[in-house]
């Protein structure tokens, strides 16, 4: 490896992976069948080394990369969103006649944005960043050209994108005029070392940086797009996007509001307060009145985004440890999720009502079971992936002193349970009246699937390994 | 290292679940299934049987302990231990789920296997709550058995299945997460103390807590237990999830689960917020003896006898609080003791219920009478239980009430005139129903041909009426092991509130009537 | 001489007018268009700061907002072409399949 | 030793409980006769030995096992005979023995396994009474107590087809539990006053104490005490389920309504004389129930038609004799007359069953008469019993009535006294009444024309739940269905009667013998006799330590002298005398004088037919209202809509707050920009003003 | 008042102007053109500003190519025309009335900006001297100290076209649902 470049290999792995696919796909001959999905795979496999062998290594490319340990756990994660993301994605393709190059290039494109986006260090490149893997995003999401649903969730998330994304830019322009650079450690030391007076010029950079990044993170009231978009887009890519922009936004939030920002804590708290109050309440209210499986999850992901608000807000130790924890394990279980519904999606019927659920213990108890475990994991129920996340959060609320919003938060946590139940209910309880013709499920999503189950247990019963490792990767750049 | 016996009791259980899926889900099958899961849970009950001969009586420390780092940079073990409190009602666990599982042979006829899974998940659980001693690995098992209890309630429970499942899981849920977050903060003011996080029982013990947070932590715990214990009024989910659970998950979810409300009121409230606790202890007496006459009064009228025995909890669980939050010897000893009694007694109630109601599907009282005619055995053991449970001396529900009773007297005379008024109730709606339902004539021609105790059924009763019986005339088998652990719960209690010696609650040594009678004359006075 | 309030200012109009035409017009392509708007003014804040700081950064950022600027276009309009072949509409408000 | 007197009849209850339906009943009537028997042999044994000890140390004891230990509280599950123990088992067994006996007869028309049940009951009772009486604590005595309690509802609910017996099986558990409630509450005190409930303990601790000059703690604690005696012993306000309980079998009635378990309250209450005698204020209320009881039980005697009925009120009337005595301090009298009335109770009740077995079931004295010929040992035994009771002087209850009414008079009570001597003579003629209406006349198997009173009394026999007057007393599936309606032909004719049974007739004799020669142990000095019974039991209400109280009583009594005793016995002579002659003019000269009086006071008369209405009073005062407390207030008005509806509530609110959130997101994306947009504006705006 | 400072009042008159007629506009190619306008006045302050390369770029790329793309597609899709029949069919919370909203919004927006530009002191003055504004200075420090950037660029258009391809092109993917 070129010393100068290391940091960035993980991601430029992902890129090449990527233009290999988009290449294999343009020399395929019509009918052939090419294992571009294995190309992703390998591409991501690359990463997963890299980052192991850039582990402790700090290393810097360009002055604007980092690959820190809290940036290569977030790689990380990112990597396994790829993985099974590539996983559930074959029945989807398959069954909607997807254009299969394009759309794993443009997945892997958007992992390799969401690597920068969580590496980065200078908030032009954290912007850029972004728009890699946005402007991926919007096309997968309306990939499925004939579907009328698709093309207006992309829009709605495209046009809302843009439009938070030039209040995000603008935030950089200010913050660029005050501190006279875009880069992340020169704005932090600026800050903390003038320990200014809160200028309006600052808060003007500051709102409109919580702006940017609360769109992203699909926070209360910046998550309109949210439910519309994650119902539009094929169920595999509402899992990628429910997990991976998730995971870079927030490391990247994390990463300029608690080092370059921090000094500035006492002003973006109150903000981010009700910002991750409402995001939870709302996030699970509303959740309760849905009946289409997607738009539900795509709630909950709300309300988990007001979870990971708390541990963000929290900003101490366990806080930026949960962080991390929060969005491996968010990532294993909502994946695993959406996984169950791609399997269950087929060209004639999208089976994401949750009546269609009803009976799928007897056609597919393995699923169901699956399913199930996912859900409960996500309502936080031990000894799953989801209650050590949560615990991991309320831990850092309890201890930063923000009693208030971990009650708020546990209780929405509880009413959460209520519509993840409903759909176990269907699946256990209701006897079907006219049964859903479920597919068969393919191998490989079938065993992404039992891996993210066992992911989701493994990291519920043995977290310990997994937490000091989210632990140690804070202590490198905070 | 000597043999792990307490994780075993969580162990073979969850590896008896994992033995059931390699065994097909067919009718064919299903008796194989049955059998396994009984050997799994017999298994368990000779386990805990073993535990309790090993067990040293005299001593109050934990015992049995094991210890391993699970998540050490948070201080977060796998601590697990009993003593007497803790002791026997692992020994009525191992107890119970036999006897469920045997109880549900034919009445669970579709998807026996996911059924029996389920009840050996859940008595897993069960008995991981009653001996974890660290608080995190206490909440899991606490949480953690909400999950099979959720599915036995809503797959094989009668018509409003869903609504009570769901009704039970949440309330329980919006109780424990509060609690969760006192637990973080007692781990929060642990390491703000020591400098280091810490979930373990023992060391929180040794942190001082400040009064007003004691405050706070105490009632958030508290809310927890009181819901699942049900306390008046956190009741009403209670009704709802008997009446609707299979006979195995309401003689489980009586027989057990609601005892871990006040086992955790035991071990976790009281000692850790002793100033809290002395504090409130008056309030949760006053619910405990509200939920006593209250309980009784709306069991009296209900007209489905699994609802009357759900009251009926309601009202024996208002005593065992009673007893808890008299805070001394006889009163938490009777508590505990009574838990017991009510595991057996209104778990022999449910099992009667349900084989009643297997044999005519309805459980209205109204259906019934004149049974004694047809099934004078069945009659027989209901009867028993019936008394066992209305707390007739020589049977064991007695002998609890009057600890509590006692110890609720010591604490204050009011608690206790008001709470005997429980024992005519109790005696006239038990005795009510059971007059209404076995005596008079056959009015219903289905009742005729309604048939005596099965074999099967013989054995499931048959232990439950012995045990019943056992703890009425010989209670200091019982009583020995929990008066220790009672008692060294108390010292901390006393230690923490010194003004708690005066206050009331005399504390004599043993042996020096005299000595009693001057302090009791002075109390009197 | 202008001083760089003034560039401020005059940029903070231009966002404004950019947001304000993101949700009063009923066309797909003008919202595109506002959204260039704001994305400009976002431009004219960045060349002015960087005239302030006296350096070039300014300026080159700027031209990477432009790329992005061309590539959101880019996609932008795939996505409105799509989406008017489904619909033969560019009012968003037609756009109401999925809600609630 | 002491224990086998519970145990053996415990073991005839489980082998009879066990094996009872599949064996004869021979068998299952031998067994359980035999456990009483042996029981009964033992005990004498056992009081034997008792005698051969000096009289200060007369008691035997035996600690079984620890029972209950927690802290500083231990129970021992230890058994204690004393002298007045020793008396109760050997009525107890003895005359119990009789009743098994008897019960073999009575009994035999019972299916195998109903026979073999009603012995195991019949056992239990008698293992749990035993325990009662022996017990040498509080908590013991407290398992006897209740498991007394628990037989007795077995048995009057043994023909639990029967509504009407179910019901007053039911309504004597429960209204003993009241009783119990005070009980409890009594022990606890005693508890945190003495440290114990050691009969012993507490007595050595008591006697330490002053007597209360005002209402006190032991006050308190007797008070306590007694009103649970007031619900095991029948008295007011408790009586009620007595009469109720004569749904069971008659041998039932005369065991353990008449002869045992319903004196288990004056026994309580003797057990704890020195408690007792230390709260003056107690024991004037104890006395003035009592009488109270005696007269209200009598009066309410002398109008029912029920043979049982007429022997049940007669019955708490005589239990509040029992409490007079009691609370006049004179223990020893009070159980003397318990000793007595055990003997003559159950002889009259016995009778009674000869006559109702013979005539299948028939229990209504309007429809009886002149039985006297075909049933004679019936008639004279129970004429025995009759003068045994109405106070007739040579029989047993003219010695220990007079007794109590002596020592009444003597403590200076002489209003109690008075009530006293009033309701001997009411209990002269409802016995008598009895005996004319049932022994005497002419046979009236047909009914006559059903005058006004007669349905009057139908409908307060309805009222209270228990049905009809007739056919009590037999399983319903013996009887032709047409004999239930009233009015018709009853289903025996004559030449069907035949006098008791062998097995019942043995039974009768000895209990008359008994009821004759039983007073004389107790003959007091005044009369040439040495109350031998008073002496033998002075010891048990008083602990050793203070032996002078039993001395200053005894002086006491002494003091007003033999003159005085006798001259009260005159008295009480002539009113026993005076009852009978006003009963024979009554109902066996001139019937139509009794419907006349009757008809001069259908108030009193209506009042009286109806037990003073106090079943219905309490139903409406405090059944019903705890009814409909529970159904409308409770359940469906706090538990169902307010609590539960607060908390369906909540939910509701969520979704209802869902439903309405939900409608914001409109899915028009130029609103969801104006959101975005609102939150910029928002958040900037709150930087700025702050 | 120097030429400088009209310029800079005649430029923003013009930018401001020319951007609220775009929005204005029922007509797309209106709104196109005029947009079209407001980047040449914009273009004039870059030069006002010494930033001369910014200045061209804007003209060539912004407003001659991807202004060029607007105009394509909007004939392409040939619907010039904004509908107005729908108000009734909306949600009443974008019928007019309620659409005013979004004006006052807009407005608070820009008072708060302006408030808060304005009640800063410190960058109010004028221009130091010495701006940046050759362009081999800017190659320079574009290909050197933002080289990685540049690269990032190269991908994120790379996406825009897959992307661009993808959705818009008529080929077989896709299923009818």
């Amino acid at each position: 490896m070129i010393p100068g470049l290391n940091a960035i290999v993980p991601m430029a792995c992902v890129t090449a992976a990527a233009i290999a696919a988009m290449t294999a796909e343009a020399f395929r001959s019509p009918g052939e069948r090419m294992p571009i999905a294995g190309l992703g795979l390998v591409g991501l496999a690359g990463a997963a080394l890299a980052t192991v062998a850039l582990w402790n290594q700090n290393a810097s490319s360009f002055g604007v990369v980092t690959a820190d340990n809290f940036g290569l756990f977030v790689t990380m994660v990112l990597v396994v969103v790829g993985v099974l993301s590539v996983a559930i994605s074959g029945p989807t393709i398959e069954r909607q006649g997807l254009p299969a190059g394009e759309y794993y290039a443009l997945l892997l494109f958007s992992v390799a944005g969401m690597m920068l986006m969580a590496t980065a260090t200078d908030l032009v490149v954290i912007f850029l960043a972004l728009e890699v893997l946005s402007l991926a995003v919007y096309v997968l999401t309306g990939i499925r050209r004939s579907a009328a649903t698709g093309a207006e969730a992309a829009l709605k998330y495209f046009l809302l994108g843009s439009f938070s994304s030039a209040f995000f830019l603008y935030g950089i322009a200010f913050t660029y005029g005050l501190t006279g650079s875009t880069r992340l450690d020169r704005i932090g030391s600026l800050l903390a070392a003038q320990s200014m007076a809160p200028t309006p010029l600052l808060w003007l950079s500051v709102g409109l940086l919580l702006v940017g990044f609360a769109f992203k993170v699909s926070a209360v009231p910046f998550h309109m797009w949210t439910p519309d978009a994650y119902e539009g887009a094929p169920p595999a890519v509402t899992g990628f996007m429910s997990t991976g922009v998730k995971a870079a936004a927030f490391a990247a939030f994390a990463r300029v509001f608690l080092s370059a920002f921090e000094p500035l804590r006492g002003d973006w708290t109150p903000v981010l307060w009700a910002i991750a109050a409402s995001t939870m309440i709302l996030g699970t209210v509303v959740g309760m009145a849905q009946s289409n499986v997607k738009r539900m999850l795509a709630y909950s992901s709300i309300a988990h985004g007001g979870y990971l608000l708390l541990a963000l807000m929290a900003g101490n130790e366990i806080g930026k440890g949960a962080i991390l924890f929060y969005l491996l394990a968010y990532a294993v279980t909502n994946l695993g999720a959406f996984g169950v519904i791609a399997l269950l999606d087929t060209a004639e019927r999208p089976n994401d009502q949750v009546r269609d659920y009803a009976g799928l213990w007897n056609t597919h108890p393995g699923l169901a079971a699956l399913m199930t475990i996912f859900l409960l994991s996500l309502g936080g129920f031990p000894p799953m992936a989801g209650f050590v996340a949560k615990w991991y959060v309320f831990s850092a609320a309890v201890a930063a002193g923000y009693n208030g919003l971990a009650i708020i938060g546990v209780l929405t946590s509880v009413v959460s349970v209520f519509f993840y139940l409903r759909i176990v209910v269907m699946m256990y309880m209701t006897p079907a009246d006219a049964p859903a013709v479920f597919p068969a499920v393919p191998r490989l999503a079938g065993a992404a699937l039992v891996v993210s189950a066992i992911l989701v247990f493994y990291l519920g019963i043995l977290p310990a390994r997994l937490l000091d490792l989210a632990a140690a990767s804070i202590g490198t750049i905070f | 290292m000597p043999f792990p016996i307490l994780s075993s009791l969580v162990a073979v259980p969850i590896a008896g679940a994992l033995l059931l899926l390699f065994i097909r889900d067919d009718e064919a099958h299903a008796p194989l299934i049955r059998l396994v899961a009984l050997v799994v849970s017999v298994l368990v009950f000779a386990g805990t049987l073993l535990l309790w001969s090993l067990f040293s009586p005299g001593s109050a420390e934990f015992q049995f302990q094991e210890r391993y780092a699970w998540i050490p940079s948070f201080g977060i073990s796998y601590a697990v231990g009993v003593d007497g409190i803790s002791l026997l009602l692992l020994v009525l666990t191992g107890f119970l789920t036999p006897l469920s599982l045997l109880a549900s042979w034919h009445s669970v006829h579709r998807k026996t296997r996911a059924f029996c899974l389920l009840v050996l998940l859940l008595e897993a659980a069960m008995m991981g709550v009653f001996i974890s001693l660290d608080l995190f690995l206490f909440y899991v098992f606490w949480d953690a058995m909400l999950i099979p209890m959720y599915f036995l309630i809503g797959i094989w429970g009668y018509d409003r299945r869903i609504y009570a499942a769901l009704k039970f899981l949440l309330y329980t849920m919006a109780g424990s997460v509060l609690m969760l977050l006192a637990i973080l903060g007692l781990a929060y003011l642990h390491s703000t103390a020591t400098g280091r996080y810490s979930f373990d029982l023992q060391q929180l013990h040794q942190i001082g807590i400040p009064a007003s947070l004691q405050f706070w932590f105490f009632l958030a715990f508290t809310l927890a237990f009181a819901i699942k214990v049900p306390l008046f009024p956190f009741h009403t989910w209670l009704p709802d999830a008997h009446v609707q659970a299979p006979t195995a998950g309401s003689v489980i979810l009586a027989g057990v689960l609601l005892k871990m409300g006040t086992y955790g009121l035991v071990r976790f409230a009281f000692p850790l917020f002793p100033l809290a606790a002395s504090f409130f202890a008056p309030y949760l007496a006053t619910l405990a003896v509200i939920g006593i006459i209250y309980g009784a009064l709306v069991a009296m009228v209900q007209p489905d006898m699994k609802k009357l025995v759900a009251y009926s909890s309601v009202s024996h669980l208002g005593f065992v609080v009673l007893g808890i939050a008299a805070m001394n010897q006889q009163g938490v000893e009777g508590a505990v003791y009574q838990m017991l009694n009510h595991g057996v007694s209104t778990g022999g109630l449910f099992l009667i219920v349900g084989m009643l109601s297997e044999r005519r599907h309805t459980r209205l009282i109204a259906e019934f009478g004149g049974i004694k005619k047809v099934a004078p055995h069945l009659v027989a053991a209901f009867l028993i239980i019936t008394l066992s449970s209305i707390g007739l001396p020589g049977l064991n529900g007695f002998v609890g009430e009057f600890l509590i009773l006692l110890g609720a007297f010591r604490a204050d005379p009011r608690f206790a005139a008001f709470a005997v008024t429980g024992v005519i109730l109790s005696a006239t709606y038990m005795l009510w129903m059971f007059q209404r339902v076995n005596y008079g004539p056959i009015t219903r021609q289905e009742n005729a041909a309604m048939i005596d105790l099965t074999p099967r059924e013989w054995a499931v009763i048959a232990p439950v009426v012995a045990m019943t019986v056992v703890m009425g005339v010989l209670p200091n088998l019982f009583l020995r092991p929990i008066g220790p652990s009672v008692e060294r719960l108390l010292g901390r209690l006393d230690r923490a509130v010194p003004t708690r010696i005066q206050a009331g609650a005399p504390a004599p040594p043993p042996q020096a009537p005299r000595a009693v009678r001057t302090a009791a004359e002075g109390s009197a006075r | 001489m202008p001083a760089l309030n003034h560039y401020l200012v005059l940029s903070a109009i231009l966002f404004s007018i950019g947001t304000a035409g993101v949700f009063l017009r009923r066309n797909l392509i003008t919202i595109l268009l506002s959204i260039e708007i704001m994305l400009n003014a976002v431009n004219l804040s960045f060349v002015a700061f960087g005239r302030a700081l006296g350096s070039a950064d300014g300026q080159i950022i700027v031209f990477f907002v432009m790329t992005v600027a061309a590539a959101e276009a880019a996609v932008g309009l795939a996505i409105v072409i799509s989406l008017f072949r489904h619909h033969e509409s560019l009012n968003p408000d037609q756009f109401t399949a999925l809600k609630w | 030793m002491l224990i086998l007197i519970p145990l053996l009849p415990l073991a005839g209850f489980l082998v009879n409980a066990s094996f009872g339906r599949r064996v004869s009943k021979p068998l299952a009537g031998g067994v359980a006769c035999a456990a009483m028997v042996a029981s009964f042999v033992v005990s004498a044994i056992a009081v034997a030995q008792l005698l051969s000890l000096p009289p200060e140390g007369r008691a035997l004891a035996q600690a079984v096992f620890t029972w209950i230990a927690s802290g500083d509280f231990s129970v021992a599950f230890a058994l204690r005979l004393d002298p007045l123990s020793s008396v109760m088992i050997l009525v107890v067994t003895g005359v119990g023995s009789l009743i098994h006996i008897y019960s073999t007869a009575y009994m035999h028309e019972e299916p195998d396994a109903e026979f073999a049940r009603y012995f195991s009951y019949l056992n239990l009772f008698a293992a749990f009474m035993l325990v009662l009486v022996l017990a040498a604590n509080f908590l013991v005595m407290f398992i006897g107590w209740e498991g007394v309690g628990l037989c007795s509802y077995l048995l009057i609910g043994f023909w639990y087809e029967k509504p009407s017996a179910s019901d007053a099986g039911k309504k004597a558990f429960i209204v003993n539990r009241i009783g119990d409630f005070a009980f409890i509450l009594g022990m606890l005190m005693i508890v945190v006053r003495f440290g114990s409930l050691d009969f012993q303990e507490v007595a050595q601790a008591a006697a330490g104490l002053t007597p209360e000059a005002s209402f006190g703690t032991l006050s308190l604690i007797t008070l306590l005490l007694f009103v649970g005696a007031t619900g095991k012993s029948a008295q007011i306000p408790l009586y009620v389920w007595l009469p109720d309980a004569m749904e069971g079998p008659t041998p039932v009635s005369a065991l353990i309504h008449a002869a045992t378990m319903v004196t288990a309250g004056v026994y309580m209450i003797g057990r704890n004389a020195v408690l007792f005698s230390h709260a003056p204020e107690t024991l004037l209320i104890v006395a003035v129930v009592g009488v109270a009881t005696a007269l209200v039980a009598g009066s309410i005697g002398l109008v029912q038609n029920d043979i049982k009925r007429v022997l049940a009120y007669s019955t708490v009337s005589q239990l509040g004799y029992m409490f007079l005595a009691m609370g006049v301090g004179a223990f020893g009298a009070g159980i003397f007359h318990l000793y007595t009335h055990a003997f003559f109770k159950a002889l009259l009740f016995l009778g009674s069953g000869a006559v109702i077995h013979a005539l299948a079931g028939e229990q209504d004295l309007r429809r009886m008469g002149g039985l006297r010929k075909d049933l004679p040992i019936t008639y004279w035994t129970f004429l025995v019993g009759a003068l045994a009771i109405a106070g007739v002087p040579g029989l047993a209850g003219f010695f220990s009535k007079d007794e109590i009414l002596f020592r009444t008079f003597a403590s200076g009570h002489t209003l109690l006294w008075a009530i006293g001597l009033l309701t001997s003579l009411m209990t002269a003629i409802y016995m008598f009444r009895l005996v004319f209406l049932a022994f005497h006349g002419e046979r009236r198997v047909v009914a006559a024309p059903a005058p006004a009173h007669l349905e009057e009394e139908a409908a307060a026999h309805a009222a209270d739940g228990a049905g009809g007057a007739a056919h009590r007393g037999i399983a319903p599936g013996t009887l032709a269905p047409g004999a239930l309606a009233p009015g018709a032909p009853a289903p025996h004719a004559p030449h069907h009667l035949h006098d008791a049974p062998p097995a019942m007739a043995i039974a009768l004799i000895a209990l008359a013998i008994g009821s004759v020669a039983a007073g004389y142990v107790g003959l007091p000095a005044a009369l040439g006799g040495s109350d031998a019974l008073g002496r033998y039991l002075a010891p048990s209400f008083t602990v050793a330590g203070a032996a002078e109280d039993a001395a200053i009583e005894g002086a006491d009594a002494e003091a007003h002298g033999a003159g005085l005793e006798v001259g009260l016995m005159a008295v009480s002579t002539a009113g026993a005398l005076a009852g009978i002659a006003v009963a024979a003019f009554l109902f066996l000269r001139r019937r139509e004088a009794a419907r006349a009086l009757a008809g001069r006071f259908p108030g009193l008369h209506r009042l009286l037919l109806n037990k003073y209405y106090v079943d219905q009073v309490y139903d409406a005062a405090i059944v019903q209202p705890i009814r409909i407390l529970s159904e409308d207030g409770l359940w469906r008005a706090v538990d169902v809509r307010g609590i539960d509806g607060a908390v369906n509530g909540v939910g509701e609110v969520v979704r209802g707050s869902s439903e309405a959130l939900r409608r914001l997101q409109t899915g028009s994306v130029r609103a969801y920009a104006a959101a975005v947009f609102f939150g910029a504006v928002a958040i900037l705006g709150y930087y700025l003003w702050t | 008042m120097t030429a400088e400072t009209v310029l800079f009042y005649v430029f923003a008159a013009v930018a401001v102007v020319a951007s609220m007629l775009v929005i204005a506009q029922r007509n797309p190619i209106h709104s196109v053109l005029l947009l079209i306008a407001s980047f040449g006045a914009l273009s004039g302050l870059y030069v006002l500003l010494e930033a001369p390369f910014v200045a061209v770029i804007q003209i060539i790329v912004y407003a001659g190519a991807i202004m060029v793309l607007f105009l394509f597609v909007v004939m392409l899709l040939n619907a010039p025309h904004e509908e107005t029949g729908h108000d009734l069919a909306v949600h009443p919370l974008l019928r007019p009335g309620p659409l005013r909203v979004g004006g006052v919004l807009a407005a608070a927006l820009v008072v708060e900006l302006v408030w808060a530009l304005t009640a800063h002191g410190g960058e109010s003055g004028a221009f130091p001297s010495g701006a940046v504004s050759s362009v081999a200075a800017i190659g320079r420090s574009l290909f050197r100290d933002y080289s990685f950037q540049f690269e990032v660029t190269s991908v994120l258009i790379l996406v825009a076209m897959v992307g661009a391809v993808v959705l818009a092109s008529r080929g077989p993917t896709g299923r009818a649902r």
